[in-house]
């Protein structure tokens, strides 16, 4: 069983190409993520989830979904740690089992409106299912 | 590294300058920071001291790579040895790498004083590629054979 | 034949729990010219170094090795010891079993097999070493001091003291450094300037140090105990000798636009200035670039009012050529440049300053006259943000990796004196870490904590918001509340990163003194000689060697003094005996030694020589001896292999080879 | 001069006029976009696990496309453009994804990232220069406040995308002077809108979009340009206030002249 959670934080660290250990827990990660109050788990706090290696947390934390992608956190890391990164692989690895995503096609219709870009559900698609 | 030929053991020499290599290569054993046993270090006092009939007679008597190491251009303590030393091996790897000495076989690399973690990592990287060629035979002195 | 002795040093556990250091003496006796081995637990010790000098005695050894550590550490030792037997301390050679093999291998076979080999390799070498005599060059009895801040006031004081002659070379128009820009000073705060001018007095007065400033060091030669350096000492256009330093020429100067360096360009100057008040000398220099008189040809009123007749617009750059036994680099730093953090919105606010700004402002001298206001509007700011850390601990390539030291002690000073002075302020600081060791330097935060209550939030900021009504919104983290601060604030002081002063570059190519990755000059040895360059002769002082605050600064500028005093001294030095000879019958004068050559020590002279019973008069390559630093560039370059290098020959190396692949 | 263009999905339909103008006013500028043909969807989103591989074939094929052409590959809409530069590095400068794709994509010359991406505002600033534009200018967009709403994705990561200083920029200010208006500086202009969580999450997006529009209201902007459909869509449909929002595109053309033309 440890081995197991050993495996998936280092799919984690593989995926996403993050050494979590560079980390100096600054936390100009969460000082700066504009969806910070949406966060359960936050970002400062990824990393600690996997060195300790409970990925289980962290994938079914509800900061999976909330975090936009707008690499605020990858450009101002000093420790080049990145953690948008970690979060992303962490998705990835949801999204990669099939049955759990977080848009499903019949939630789609009475989401849409006349002016909603393409690109918005093409971005969403990617993002939270695969 | 993944070592597939165990039984394959390379002999690399690396001529390191006194000034800066040479120092980088004690920081690094003074952080602990490994590099495979393989690694033969020479003491010189600048990689303008570097005679290409050394690195001939290394190959000829069955080195399987030659590293030299100095100071950054434009940091030797002779201010201009380094640049002579650049020179001369491009022309002297050249020669070995027409006459069958692979290109990998030999380099040059620029190590200061402060730079430990960069001395393991060229050796680990230069063995890891010493290891990918296997033994040298070009150059040998069959005579210097077992 | 050699008689060799080869000692294998346990280095306690650093080498025995490793090799096996028995097997590598036994393997000793193998090897040809070698009489006697045996390993002992400390080869540096004073009965390790008997050990050689009995077996000197007894054995009648002509060459010694010794497997220990680094010779970069104790072959200076060993060698001494050797000669104190009677051996010549050139027959020694040092086999690296400790930097170079136990230290990084974990394998006991390998590393004992390594060991062997680099044994066997010094042996080698030995055999073919032969007794060399070092020579002897002369100590100029003067020193150079590279930059006027503390450090280098500090050392010249304390080298002059001593009696010996000192220059201090400054390169803007006063001495002083940075020092002279900071307000107080922690954790005593005592007034900067109160502790700092005294000392720039008495240096400007003693009779054996003479200050060269608005100069800079132009070129180096030469070597140990006899450096020759070009110092450039640029056109003041004011002479010194009949200046008084009354002080109308800048009052009266019409152009008083030029960003002023002293108060880090937060007001401007005239183009005839002095940095500041105490400067020291108290001698303006004109600005050229500022001046209206240099631009236009029209003005001259600084030569009108000057009533000792002291400015001279046709003054020239002057090259000053001087000789010195010791040279220190006292180059001190620079805050670093924050165009890549403009997250916190420096370029974009002018109420987002930097410490030392921040010194500029809190001084009576500066350009709010030491008032407590916001560079924007004036008025006096009610929430005050300090934020640890902008540059300094970063991996990325934005700022520099390491601690710049100094930044939470002067916060906590910054915040102190901001709450004592305005008790109406509130005052926040972000940081990652509280750094403190020093002495009463935790106990100094924390009464900046307890008895003035600063608010400390451990978290770094990530990004500062210029909001429209002029004040600044600093979102940070509270890590240890876990929450995101969105925070208003109508200052934000950056505690920024330092950075070698960037002239040191230069400096350190043209001394060629080794520097890192950071531009900080390297020491001989990170503990053990921690003022001193590898290059002999270079002596490093202050912050130009690693951060430090100005005790620190003081007592390395102590030390530095006492090591170059050290140097001065003597009255020779011993030369380097490793320089190349050329063997007479095969050299063909070809000339291409001596273009290599980065000392001008081969010249060539016609000489008669016996070749083979052949008698005639030939141009031959001479290498002076003195000048030689033993580099070997010529020996490569000859190419009818004349040249050789004395204790690193063509067969010493080759022997090393062979034993490396045998 | 002739560049290979990718316009993206929404270019082709909800944000057609930006995509109507931007090739207006490349007329008038004296550049073509000629259209790869059969581009496909660069996914919105740059798949940042270093494993992915299939989703980045379609920049792939556009790149390459380009690359064959012999020309430079432009982008005007912001995630494109994002995307379709990382794959670019990644192929340039990550061996194992370069390799990986290279065995999809079964090319005769295997592609090594040598095509060069430019935004249209690139376009404008290195090619043209905002000097030229300025003397192309007819119809000067004179007392116009203008905020410049960057977003994340045309400049992060700063490193790999090589747009501007990615916390301070200027493009698209140099941008709004040369076409005769006043660039209105707020903190805000390089902060999320919400981007693609404004289709489940509509107040984050919401608070997001009226953080960004109070700003550039407050320092005195009386409208918005964006080079992002979906940041346009965000500060239209989530914000409370009305700010006018428009592609940089559109006052380009308006700026050149071409507005009008266009619009018959």
């Amino acid at each position: 069983m440890s081995s197991n959670k050993k495996k998936q934080a280092e799919l984690i660290e593989e995926i996403s190409g993050v050494n979590p250990l560079k980390c100096m827990k600054c936390g100009k990660c969460s000082a700066t993520c504009p969806s910070y109050n949406e966060m359960d788990i936050k970002p400062h706090q990824f990393v600690s989830y996997v060195i300790n290696e409970d990925v289980e947390s962290l994938v079914n934390s509800k900061s999976l979904w909330k975090c936009l992608s707008c690499f605020a956190c990858v450009e101002r890391c000093p420790r080049d740690v990145k953690p948008g990164k970690l979060i992303d692989a962490a998705r990835q690895m949801v999204v990669r089992q099939r049955n759990n995503t977080y848009l499903s096609p019949d939630e789609i219709p009475e989401l849409l409106d006349p002016e909603l870009p393409q690109q918005l559900l093409v971005s969403a698609f990617r993002r939270y299912r695969r | 590294m993944s070592i597939e030929n165990k039984s394959f053991r390379p002999k690399i020499v690396a001529f390191c300058c006194n000034w800066c290599s040479y120092a980088g290569a004690d920081l690094a054993g003074s952080s602990r920071l490994s590099y495979p046993a393989d690694v033969k270090i020479i003491r010189v006092p600048c990689s303008c001291r570097v005679n290409p009939m050394f690195i001939l007679r290394a190959f000829e008597k069955g080195a399987d790579g030659v590293i030299m190491c100095g100071c950054h251009p434009g940091d030797c303590h002779y201010s201009t040895g380094n640049f002579y030393a650049r020179r001369r091996m491009t022309l002297l790897f050249s020669m070995l790498d027409y006459i069958g000495v692979e290109n990998g076989r030999t380099r040059v690399e620029w190590v200061s004083a402060a730079e430990g973690v960069k001395f393991s990592d060229t050796m680990n990287s230069f063995v890891e590629k010493i290891y990918s060629l296997g033994e040298n035979v070009r150059l040998g002195d069959l005579r210097c054979r077992n | 034949m050699q008689r060799i002795g080869v000692f294998v040093c346990h280095c306690g556990s650093n080498i025995a729990a490793t090799v096996d250091v028995s097997k590598v003496a036994e393997m000793a006796l193998m090897e040809p010219g070698v009489v006697h081995a045996e390993d002992y637990q400390y080869m540096c010790s004073e009965a390790g170094q008997a050990k050689i000098a009995d077996a000197i005695h007894e054995k009648k050894l002509t060459g010694i090795v010794v497997c220990s550590c680094s010779p970069r550490m104790h072959e200076a030792t060993f060698r001494k010891a050797a000669e104190r037997a009677g051996l010549n301390p050139y027959m020694v050679e040092i086999a690296n079993i400790r930097e170079h093999c136990s230290w990084i291998h974990k394998d006991m076979e390998e590393a004992t097999k390594k060991a062997v080999i680099l044994m066997r390799a010094a042996v080698a070498k030995v055999n073919l070493n032969t007794p060399l005599q070092p020579g002897e060059s002369r100590v100029t009895k003067r020193a150079l001091i590279i930059g006027g801040g503390i450090a280098g006031i500090q050392t010249a004081l304390d080298i002059a003291d001593a009696g010996y002659e000192v220059d201090i070379v400054e390169k803007t128009p006063s001495i002083g450094g940075r020092m002279s820009q900071l307000d107080k000073t922690f954790p005593t705060l005592d007034c900067s300037a109160c502790i700092l001018t005294p000392k720039m007095v008495e240096a400007s007065a003693h009779e054996k140090i003479k200050i060269y400033t608005y100069s800079e060091v132009e070129n180096v030669s030469g070597f140990v105990g006899d450096f020759t350096v070009d110092i450039r000492k640029k056109a003041r256009s004011v002479d010194m000798d009949k200046c008084t330093g009354c002080g109308v020429c800048q009052e009266k100067c019409p152009s008083k636009k030029a960003p002023s360096e002293f108060n880090r360009g937060l007001n401007n100057r005239s183009a005839i200035y002095t940095p500041f008040a105490q400067a020291i000398p108290n001698v303006p220099v004109i600005d050229r670039e500022a001046c209206i008189k240099f631009k236009t040809g029209k003005c001259g009123i600084c030569s009108k009012v000057c009533q000792a007749g002291a400015i001279d617009y046709e003054q020239k750059d002057e090259i000053i050529t001087e000789k010195y036994g010791a040279i220190v680099v006292a180059t001190g730093f620079d805050t670093i440049n924050l165009d890549k953090y403009d997250e916190y919105a420096y370029s974009q606010s002018k109420d987002v300053i930097t410490s030392l700004e921040l010194e500029r402002v809190m001084n009576a001298a500066g350009p709010t006259h030491g008032h407590l206001e916001r560079l924007s509007d004036g008025k006096a700011p009610k929430e005050m943000v300090f934020i640890q850390c902008v540059g300094s601990r970063c991996s990325d390539d934005r700022g520099k990796p390491y601690c710049s030291k100094i930044c939470c002690m002067y916060t906590a000073k910054h915040a102190m004196l901001i709450r004592d002075k305005y008790p109406d302020v509130n005052v926040t600081v972000f940081y990652i870490d509280v750094r403190t060791p020093g002495k009463n330097f935790d106990e100094f935060y924390r009464r900046a904590v307890e008895q003035y209550g600063v608010n400390y939030i451990k978290g770094q900021v990530g990004k500062v918001i210029p909001q429209p009504n002029g004040k600044l919104l600093v979102q940070g983290s509270d890590l240890l509340d876990n929450r995101q601060i969105l925070k208003e604030a109508d200052m934000v002081v950056l505690a920024t990163a330092i950075e070698p002063n960037p002239d040191v570059r230069k400096i350190a190519t043209m001394l060629t003194a080794s520097i890192d990755t950071n531009n900080f000059l390297t020491e001989a040895h990170a503990k053990l000689r921690p003022v001193e360059s590898p290059t002999a002769g270079i002596f490093l002082s202050g912050v130009c060697q690693g951060p430090k605050d100005i005790p620190e600064t003081v007592a390395q500028a102590g030390a530095a003094a006492v090591k170059a005093i050290g140097l001065l001294a003597k009255d020779k030095l011993m030369t380097n005996p490793c320089t190349a000879h050329s063997d007479e019958l095969l050299c063909n004068g070809c000339s291409t030694c001596e273009n290599v050559c980065p000392y001008g020590a081969i010249t060539y002279e016609d000489k008669e020589v016996n070749d083979h019973g052949i008698r005639e008069v030939r141009r031959l390559a001479v290498v002076n001896s003195a000048l030689c630093q033993g580099c070997g560039a010529c020996t490569v370059a000859c190419p009818s292999g004349a040249m050789d290098l004395q204790g690193f020959s063509n067969r010493q190396i080759i022997a090393e080879v062979d034993a490396i692949c045998r | 001069m002739k560049y290979s263009y990718y316009p993206g999905c929404t270019l082709r339909t909800k944000a057609k006029d930006l995509d109507d103008y931007a090739r207006a006013s490349a007329r008038v500028l004296g550049f073509e976009l000629e259209e790869v043909e059969d581009w496909q969807c660069c996914g919105g989103v740059y798949p940042l696990g270093t494993d992915e591989i299939a989703t980045k074939l379609s920049s792939v094929r556009a790149l390459n496309a380009a690359k064959e052409k012999n020309q430079e590959l432009v982008t005007i809409c912001s995630a494109c453009h994002h995307v379709i530069k990382r794959v670019n590095d990644d192929m340039k400068n990550v061996e194992d994804i370069c390799t990986r794709a290279n065995n999809y994509m079964e090319l005769d010359t295997p592609y090594k990232g040598e095509t060069k991406v430019l935004h249209y505002l690139e376009v404008l600033r290195d090619r043209v220069g905002f000097d030229e534009l300025k003397k192309k200018v007819v119809n000067p967009l004179k007392g116009k406040k203008i905020g410049a709403y960057y977003g994340c994705l045309l400049l992060r990561p700063g490193k790999l995308l090589e747009f501007d200083n990615p916390e301070n920029p200027k493009i698209m200010e140099d941008f709004i002077r040369a076409i005769g208006a006043e660039p209105v500086i707020y903190p805000y202009r390089n902060e999320c809108c919400g981007g693609y969580i404004s289709l489940k999450e509509k107040d984050m997006a919401k608070s997001m979009c009226d953080k960004i529009t109070e700003s550039a209201e407050g320092f005195g902007a009386d409208m918005l340009i964006t080079a992002c459909p979906l940041c346009m869509y965000n500060l239209n449909k989530s914000s409370a206030k009305k700010i006018p929002v428009y592609y940089f595109t559109e006052l380009l053309a308006e700026a050149l002249g071409v507005k009008e033309v266009q619009a018959s």
